[in-house]
């Protein structure tokens, strides 16, 4: 955290003055560890056995909080006889269908109540059928014996993570495994909080959802969530990863988290309500939230004779994520690619397939402050540099536009703590240097033009979409606050400013783009302008900026009150029910129903927000709790299960399944994979991150003097062990190989890279700063040529923390050597079926990589 | 220059008000030339300064930005935000060197299929032959329905990475336009 | 103070900003920069070994990266010791020789005196040449610091230089002029003395352990070795017997001076093992030893009974190189002794840093150690 | 004015060099080329003409007080080096042409339209921090930010420290903080804590630096020197060995005279 988020490490360090343990648990004795408390190395890709070490202590040795868990977790549920756990399949749950590599989810329902999770996220894609929607029928046991009961599975499933196996499987030491423990469970509890940071180092597995929902139980188990100090701190990324999520340029989400329209199970409007809709908790609003943003995209077009034009929507069939795309744009089916604020060809995997991608483009379009490595893969690129691609033979057509810095236009960013905070113009952008608002504006405009008479249907949605933005300025700059207003938010009648979603209807009296975002123009003020000064506000300064939703600061804070309101202690009171006033009152806006009393229980058919009872803070969830177990949402397990990373040094110490069963596996020629584990040919692992000094694929920092003279060049960090074995030198040169690529490094040869004791065998650790490319101040090999296409079946995240690697001493050969192209193709031969039981995956087709597109294998027709 | 200051006004000889003020060392303000005295901070001259926020990293820390005409000549960190109370990071310090880096470039490029160079081209007319390309690629590559008539309504021809570095707004427009144009395969860093 | 048109956009381009979007007006902007890296960081080999090698233990030292920045002076610095040194005491032995004779010196006087204006005029020239911004050079006087030796030194060389030229020159005019060419004389004979000497309390006022550990020795070997290198030079010219007793005699004067105090400065420097190093080591040593043979031998050719123009000429030229070769090792003595990390610490924790000055050493270490505990 | 100073809690500091690039970012430096040294994380070597921040990075095959690992017996300690401004400052004393003067926050500034790159000061630094660029011919260093203390200002590195490792502030409040927090850390475990610099009785050869440091290894360990000294504390024996000497010259040359002379005249 000190290296990526340094100035929010300011608050860890305030907290370690006042007495706080910081605890930091890192294959690499990092800037984190050097002022944490205890640091405990770990192997990269196995922090689900040492979070199940935890669950498993936490249990066994009752220092769990009783009320929160019984009261607002899901612990006493009783879940349905069908439901069997990994450790009656040997690392498989119940309802895996070898033929379509996923889970069926209806044996993890609880019984009696089924329950839908956050909107499209319901199992696999077109799982429909009938479902079960009365509260009443829940049944749970609150002594939480029953077998069968949430809290009895969650102690069976991890019986076998004992400190011994978190030792063999980690290479964590039991008594660093048991201080970490204790010193959690000791700050943790009525009096103390403690709070799980993470970023991603966690969330870059082919487990990564698994590694958060880990966390989410260790913090339930020990009452730490909606409390001050406590809580999962998401460390998000870049400036505005989090807006980019709210507002997503995501391909499966619409603004606010509301799922895009599957092909199959959603083909009109009441069927894509009903499909998404939770009969009981926050997310019964869906229809209201939808039909407004129909609303602030087609405007008076959409009424409720047309669905209000959800036909327009174009369906998904499958995943189409980043990778997948890349795939199919290196299978030649893509024509354009708009590439704006990112750098692919060194930020994302494989960059030797991204390049094969973009050479089979018909155009691309690239914006940003200079050419970047994407931008020029056509004449600097290392299969260039070795020949084996020719310019000339590159058909690509490319178009570089010059982008306006922060500095240079008006817009808002979303933080990590879902602030959003407004950014004003200092000064107007250099020559044609624009914004993407004024790039995205003008081209909608001249593609209005285009279709302007066009009486194909399929033109109706460019012609009925709302685009009248206000522009000023010589450049004719679109005004951001006005697509700020639309976010918020606005009566139809009367272009009145939402005050937030309360107030959002589905008659299509209201539109709104965003309906979290709901609030953020109120009274056609714009809040993320608001500038108090923290010294002059409370320290949750709530006049500063405005946080998504409704300018509430802690999520779930219901849960900072014991069952009848009551702060649970003094000290780390947030919110509380006053009797007298009958109001939810505190420190912050309050995240429940309001005014609705702690001692409120549903009557039996209630439904939509009415079925919340006065105990249930977690609103968002069907029955109200926070889940210690998922019955319906991850397409992996109801509960964090440990495999090992697709390349992986040792076996599977807890399952006869290796890997991720459901895992996001692309199975090509130019994405070969390593042996599942104890490859000869790499045998060590390698683990990527970044420098305080660097930005991501180095385009903000490498041309940059100041920064780039701090990190000059690309090195790679290795152990004295290491170094000994391979003859390597500290301050000399090492190249790094893979089965995709191989890459050259100068060596830092440091004790803060130990090697790891596994169960006798050592295991030595390669440490790759990942933010090299050509171009720049300072320049180097990319990291991401070595790492193939591997991802998480949730979000479809990559797996960059943990491979496996080979190193040599001494510079690259002739060139650097990449496996879509030249001699590095034929040779590397491996063999796949040891990641999963056999017939665990029926067919090719098992493999999510090759889901995508259902519809476009059989012939289509337009 | 310190000589020519000192020659203009003979009594502004350091050595001689050394002697006036009886001062041994000349350690102190005898010594000050009088650019010293009359030394200020460069922002106190700055005719703007901007409220705005790091772009690097989701902390989100508060960045002020004095200009002097249309030339930025400080970024520093915002004391009155409370997630940073002025303070910044290297890369947050980094931002002037960032946004009038001499790398920043200021035209068009266009590459030509098969071509071996970049050549300069006028904004309007390269956002023109973006308009056109992405109309033909939509229209040759449109997905009505299945084969069994489930509606697609799509193009599997155009996809759009970004969105991390950009404002929400823009997110807004970059989703709204390509989802009304049928695009779905959009995504940003999110992914990765 | 703002810098030209061009040296801005140089600025701007060693800093890879662009001006049309930035102003640059801050404290440092005006640094000139963009030549090749800075030597010195080139210099800088890349630390081989495992980086926690020299971190800890009674040896520590950050990457054996010196813990002083090496004087940055360049020949011009030790040529004029020596100038100003030869030209401090010849125009002592003119202006005592005018005073004490009655006209049997008068060509030894005015030789001299031709030395002290030419010494004064080469020095300043030289010291002009090795600053970083000559054309500031007046900026020497701007003040009178006495912390400082070189302000000092300056004053003394800016008040000598015309008093030498002086004494040179009006004496042959004769008449008042002439009288005030003598009296001048005088003054210069008088500013002769700091002149020779000011330079060794210049360099060992610094931080450079082994100059530093001289600060007794070295003035005494810099007097001596600027007698006899005045000798060495007059010895050369051609003179009557008296003239050339006089210069014999003060010759050998100072370089029995001279070897006294070289010794009593390898004494002083070698207290501590590290300090003395650059003596016994390296080009600073090589110079060392060597000058020291010169001037032996330039004294035994003085001391020869037998005289001759042969004879002079061999210990004249013995003597100055023994001269210049003292000044040039001392020089470059300290520059590696700058360069070395242990000399300092060495030379502090043996109680020759703060505590020898103050009596009592700093606090460095846990639970408040001092330095010398 | 009082005086002003830096107090550089070392055991906060996470080496993210924020400092470094924020004095660098106001003050408009040039950077000082690239160049990958291998010394743990440390490319900037040291203080200089051009870098007037520098942080330390060691790597210590020993365990700090306090802190657990599983690594075993290692340490990571962090230090941003800077100008200590000393009382009694070597620079300063050294310094001609009067370019360098004490202000009247007590800090040492070196007026840059008023050196002439004599480079005196560079050998006077008992800390080697003044240096002077080649290409630019005078000497540089940290300016305690004196331009923004004319408006009140925090100086720029102080300021963009994210844990306060750097604290700006009155002197006397400064040293009264750095007492309390090393007995603080003492309680805690860290019992290697110790200042350097702070007033004069702890560092006597300097009189006290008014940017001190709190440090937890040996001041080698960070190139601090352990018993730095300003070097004019020592001159009078120089100049009086110089008198003595001189006076030995005078007497040499009467000497050579009296004996010589034959009293004839030309
Ligand atoms: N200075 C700087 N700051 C940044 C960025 C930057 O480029 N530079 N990028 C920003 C972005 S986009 C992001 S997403 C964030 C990322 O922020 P972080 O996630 O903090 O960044 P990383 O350095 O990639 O990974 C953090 C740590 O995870 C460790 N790690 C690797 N594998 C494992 C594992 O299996 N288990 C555990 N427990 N730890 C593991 C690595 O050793 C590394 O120290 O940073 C943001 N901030
Ligand atoms: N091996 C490995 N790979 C990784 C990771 C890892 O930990 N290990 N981390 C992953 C993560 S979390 C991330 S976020 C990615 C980052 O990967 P990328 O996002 O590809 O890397 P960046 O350099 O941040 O790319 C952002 C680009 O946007 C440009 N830009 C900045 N502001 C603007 C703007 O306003 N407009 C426009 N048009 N452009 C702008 C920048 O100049 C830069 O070139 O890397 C991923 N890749
Ligand atoms: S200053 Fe650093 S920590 Fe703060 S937002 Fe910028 S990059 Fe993130
Ligand atoms: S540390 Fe050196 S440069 Fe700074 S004030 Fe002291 S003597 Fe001068
Ligand atoms: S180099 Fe400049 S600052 Fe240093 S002593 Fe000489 S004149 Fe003074
Ligand atoms: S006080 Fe100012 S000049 Fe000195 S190091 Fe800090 S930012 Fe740089
Ligand atoms: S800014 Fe602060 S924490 Fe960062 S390196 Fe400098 S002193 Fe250390
Ligand atoms: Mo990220």
């Amino acid at each position: 955290m000190a290296e990526c988020h340094p100035v929010g490490f300011h608050w860890p360090m305030e907290a370690k003055r006042r007495g706080a343990k910081l605890i930091h648990i890192d294959p690499r004795f990092t800037r984190t560890s050097a002022v944490a408390d205890i640091h405990v190395p770990i192997r990269a890709g196995s922090d689900i056995a040492f979070l199940g070490g935890l669950i498993n202590y936490i249990i066994s040795t009752d220092r769990y909080f009783p009320e929160y868990v019984v009261n607002y977790t899901n612990a006493s549920k009783i879940v349905s006889e069908e439901f069997q756990d990994t450790e009656d399949l040997h690392g498989f749950f119940s309802g895996w269908n070898p033929d379509d590599g996923g889970y069926d989810v209806d044996s993890w329902q609880y019984e009696g109540f089924d329950v839908s999770p956050m909107p499209g996220g319901s199992g696999r894609f077109g799982a429909a059928g009938e479902r079960k929607t009365e509260r009443a029928n829940e049944r749970q046991d609150e002594s939480l014996q029953d077998p069968r009961c949430v809290f009895q599975i969650l102690k069976r499933h991890y019986s076998r993570y004992t400190p011994e196996m978190v030792d063999a499987t980690c290479g964590i030491p039991e008594d660093q495994f048991l201080a970490v423990a204790k010193t959690l469970c000791d700050n943790s509890g009525r009096e103390r909080t403690s709070a799980i940071c993470y970023a991603v180092g966690w969330t870059q597995h082919s487990v990564g959802a698994q590694y958060i929902r880990a966390a989410s139980i260790v913090q339930l188990l020990l009452g730490n969530i909606g409390r001050p100090g406590g809580g999962i701190l998401a460390l998000r990324g870049h400036a505005s990863i989090q807006g980019s999520t709210d507002i997503p340029t995501l391909y499966n989400l619409l603004p606010g988290y509301m799922p895009m329209p599957k092909a199959g199970p959603h083909p009109d409007l009441p069927s894509y309500i009903d499909g998404n809709t939770a009969p009981t908790g926050w997310w019964s609003n869906l229809p209201k939230y939808f039909v407004s943003l129909l609303k602030a995209w087609y405007g008076v077009a959409a009424n409720e004779n047309n669905d209000y034009c959800y036909d327009y929507l174009p369906r998904l069939t499958g995943d189409h994520s980043h990778m997948s795309t890349v795939a199919e744009m290196a299978d030649g089916k893509l024509k354009g690619y708009f590439v704006m604020g990112e750098n692919p060809t060194v930020g994302s995997m494989h960059g030797a397939l991204h390049r094969k991608g973009l050479r089979e483009l018909d155009w691309l379009v690239v914006r940003d402050f200079a050419v970047t490595e994407t931008a020029d893969f056509w004449q600097d690129a290392p299969e260039i540099k070795r020949g084996e691609i020719r310019t000339q033979d590159i058909k690509t057509e490319v178009f570089f536009f010059p982008c306006a810095a922060h500095t240079e236009k008006e817009g808002s960013f979303t933080n990590t703590q879902r602030l959003l905070q407004w950014h004003h113009t200092a000064v107007q952008p250099p020559g044609d240097a624009r914004s993407e608002l004024h790039f995205m504006y003008h081209l909608g405009r001249r593609l209005k033009r285009l279709y302007a008479d066009s009486a194909d249907p399929k033109d109706r949605a460019i012609r009925d979409l709302t685009w009248d933005y206000p522009t000023e300025g010589e450049h004719d700059e679109p005004g951001a606050e006005a697509v700020l207003a639309e976010i918020s938010g606005y009566t139809m009648t009367d272009g009145e400013a939402l005050g937030g979603f309360l107030e959002l209807a589905d008659d299509g009296t209201t539109a709104c783009g965003c309906w979290i975002y709901s609030g953020s123009y109120k009274d056609r003020v714009n809040q993320a302008a608001r500038r108090k000064a923290g010294r002059e506000q409370t320290w949750v300064a709530p006049e500063w900026g405005w946080a998504w939703p409704a300018n509430r600061r802690i999520l779930y804070n219901r849960a900072s009150a014991d069952p009848a309101g009551r702060p649970w202690s003094e000290r780390k009171k947030l919110v509380w029910w006053n009797d007298d006033r009958g109001v939810w009152e505190g420190l912050d806006q309050v995240d429940f129903v309001a005014g609705r009393p702690p001692s409120y229980r549903p009557g039996a058919k209630a439904q939509g927000v009415d079925a919340l009872s006065g105990i249930d803070p977690f609103i968002m969830q069907g029955d109200g709790k926070g889940w210690l177990y998922a019955p319906n949402g991850l397409l992996d397990g109801p509960l964090p299960t440990h495999y090992e990373p697709q390349e992986s040094v040792v076996a599977n110490p807890l399952y006869k399944q290796q890997c991720n069963p459901a895992r996001m596996e692309w199975k090509r020629r130019d994405n070969p994979f390593h042996k599942a584990h104890d490859d000869p040919r790499f045998p060590f692992v390698v683990t990527t991150y970044r420098l305080t000094e660097h930005h991501t694929a180095g385009a903000m920092s490498r041309w940059v003097a100041w920064l780039a003279e701090l990190q000059p060049e690309m090195f790679c960090e290795v152990s004295p062990e290491l170094a000994r074995e391979r003859g390597l030198s500290n301050g000399g040169w090492a190249t790094i190989t893979t089965a995709r690529g191989e890459i050259e490094a100068r060596v830092l040869v440091t004790e803060r890279l130990r090697s790891l004791r596994l169960k006798g065998r050592t295991v030595h650790q390669i440490g790759l700063p990942y933010h090299w490319g050509s171009k720049g101040l300072s320049t180097g090999d990319t990291v991401n040529e070595l790492i193939g296409f591997v991802g998480d079946p949730n979000v479809s995240i990559q797996e960059s923390k943990a491979l496996t690697a080979d190193i040599v001493a001494g510079r690259r050969s002739r060139g650097r050597r990449v496996v879509t192209s030249g001699d590095l193709v034929a040779r590397i031969e491996e063999d796949a079926t040891e990641r999963d039981l056999p017939g665990a995956r029926g067919s090719a087709d098992a493999s999510h990589g090759h889901k995508n597109g259902e519809a476009t294998e059989g012939r289509t027709h337009s | 220059m310190g000589m020519r200051d000192m020659v203009r006004s003979a009594t502004g000889w350091p050595v001689l008000k050394q002697l006036k003020h009886k001062d041994l060392f000349a350690l102190g303000e005898t010594a000050y030339s009088t650019r010293t005295k009359e030394l200020a901070p460069r922002i106190r001259q700055a005719d703007g300064v901007t409220k705005s926020v790091c772009p690097y990293c989701a902390v989100g820390c508060g960045q002020l930005v004095y200009t002097i005409g249309d030339k930025i000549t400080d970024i520093e960190g915002d004391p009155d935000s409370p997630i940073s109370e002025g303070r910044l990071c290297p890369k947050g310090a980094a931002t002037f060197g960032l946004v009038t880096g001499s790398h920043r470039l200021h035209n068009v490029l266009y590459r030509a299929p098969h071509g071996t160079e970049w050549k300069t081209i006028p904004l309007e007319e390269a956002m023109d032959m973006i308009a056109a390309r992405v109309k033909s690629v939509r229209d040759s590559t449109w997905e009505a329905a299945t084969e069994d008539g489930t509606p697609l309504n799509r193009t599997m021809g155009i996809a759009h990475l970004g969105g991390a570095t950009l404002d929400n707004e823009e997110n807004y427009l970059i989703k709204k336009l390509f989802t009304a144009l049928g695009a779905i395969q959009i995504e940003n860093q999110a992914r990765i | 103070m703002s810098p030209g048109r061009d040296e801005r956009d140089a600025g701007a381009e060693a800093r890879h900003i662009d001006l049309r979007r930035a102003d640059l007006s801050g404290e440092g902007s005006g640094q000139r920069a963009g030549g090749e890296a800075p030597e010195a960081l080139q210099a800088v080999g890349v630390w081989d070994r495992l980086p926690s090698a020299t971190s800890s233990g009674a040896d520590a030292t950050y990457y054996d990266r010196p813990v002083l920045k090496e004087p940055v002076w360049i020949w011009a610095v030790p040529a004029y010791f020596y100038v100003g040194g030869t030209a401090g005491a010849a125009s002592l032995l003119a202006e005592v020789a005018e005073s004490l004779t009655r006209g049997e010196t008068d060509g030894l006087v005015r030789k001299a005196r031709r030395i002290g204006a030419a010494g004064g005029g080469i020095g300043t020239a030289l010291l002009i040449y090795d600053l970083g911004r000559p054309e500031r050079f007046l900026n020497m006087l701007r003040v009178f610091r006495p912390t400082s030796a070189m302000s000092v030194g300056s004053w003394t060389l800016a008040a000598a230089t015309p008093v030498f030229a002086a004494s040179a020159v009006l004496p042959h005019a004769g008449g008042l002029p002439g009288h005030l060419g003598n009296l001048l004389g005088k003054v210069a004979g008088f500013l002769g003395m700091p002149l020779a000497g000011y330079t060794a309390v210049l360099l060992t006022n610094t931080a450079v352990p082994v100059w530093q550990a001289s600060r007794r020795s070295l003035p005494w070997l810099f007097i001596g070795s600027a007698m006899s290198a005045a000798g060495s030079l007059l010895g050369l010219a051609d003179l009557n017997d008296t003239e050339e007793r006089i210069v014999r005699r003060f010759e050998v004067a100072g370089q029995v001076a001279e070897l006294v105090a070289t010794a009593a400065v390898e004494r002083d420097v070698s207290e501590v093992k590290q300090v003395g190093r650059p003596y016994r080591e390296g080009v600073s040593g090589g110079l060392w030893r060597a000058s020291k043979v010169f001037t032996v031998a330039s004294l035994a050719l003085n001391l020869w009974p037998r005289h001759g123009r042969a004879l002079r000429l061999a210990s004249g030229a013995c003597g100055t190189a023994g001269a210049l070769g003292i000044r040039f090792a001392t020089f470059y003595a300290g520059k590696a002794s700058a360069r070395d990390p242990r000399a300092s610490f060495h030379q502090q924790r043996a109680g020759e840093g703060g505590a020898a000055a103050t009596g009592s050493a700093a606090v460095s270490g846990p639970g408040g150690r001092r330095a010398t505990d | 004015m009082s005086p002003k100073g830096f107090f550089t809690d070392t055991t906060v500091c996470i080496g993210c060099k924020a400092c470094e690039v924020a004095c660098k970012q106001w003050n408009q430096l040039p950077d000082d080329g690239l160049f990958f040294t291998g010394m743990s994380l440390d490319n900037t070597i040291d203080v200089g003409a051009s870098t007037w921040r520098h942080v330390a990075f060691v790597e210590r095959p020993a365990p700090l007080g306090g802190q657990v690992t599983g690594m075993g017996n290692l340490s990571w300690l962090m230090m941003s080096d800077v100008c200590k401004h000393c009382k009694r400052a070597g620079c300063l004393e050294a310094c001609p042409t009067g370019a360098i003067v004490r202000t009247e926050f007590d800090s040492v500034y070196v007026q840059p339209d008023i050196c002439n790159g004599c480079g005196y000061c560079i050998s006077g630094c008992p800390f080697g921090v003044i240096d002077r660029r080649e290409e630019d011919g005078r000497a540089w260093k940290c300016t305690l930010c004196y331009d923004r203390l004319q408006d009140g200002m925090t100086p720029a590195c102080a300021q963009a420290c994210p844990t306060e490792s750097i604290v700006f502030g009155e002197l006397n409040d400064l040293q009264a903080q750095a007492e309390k927090r090393v007995e603080q850390l003492h309680s805690r475990g860290m019992t290697e804590a110790y200042l350097y610099g702070a007033d004069a009785g702890n560092q006597p050869g300097t009189g006290g630096l008014n940017a001190f440091f709190l440090l937890v290894d040996k001041p080698e360990v960070y190139n601090l020197p352990p018993d730095p000294i300003a070097p004019a504390m020592e001159a009078g024996e120089a100049w009086r060995s110089m008198a003595a000497a001189a006076l030995g010259m005078a007497v040499a040359a009467f000497g050579a005279v009296l004996t010589s002379r034959t009293g004839a005249r030309p």
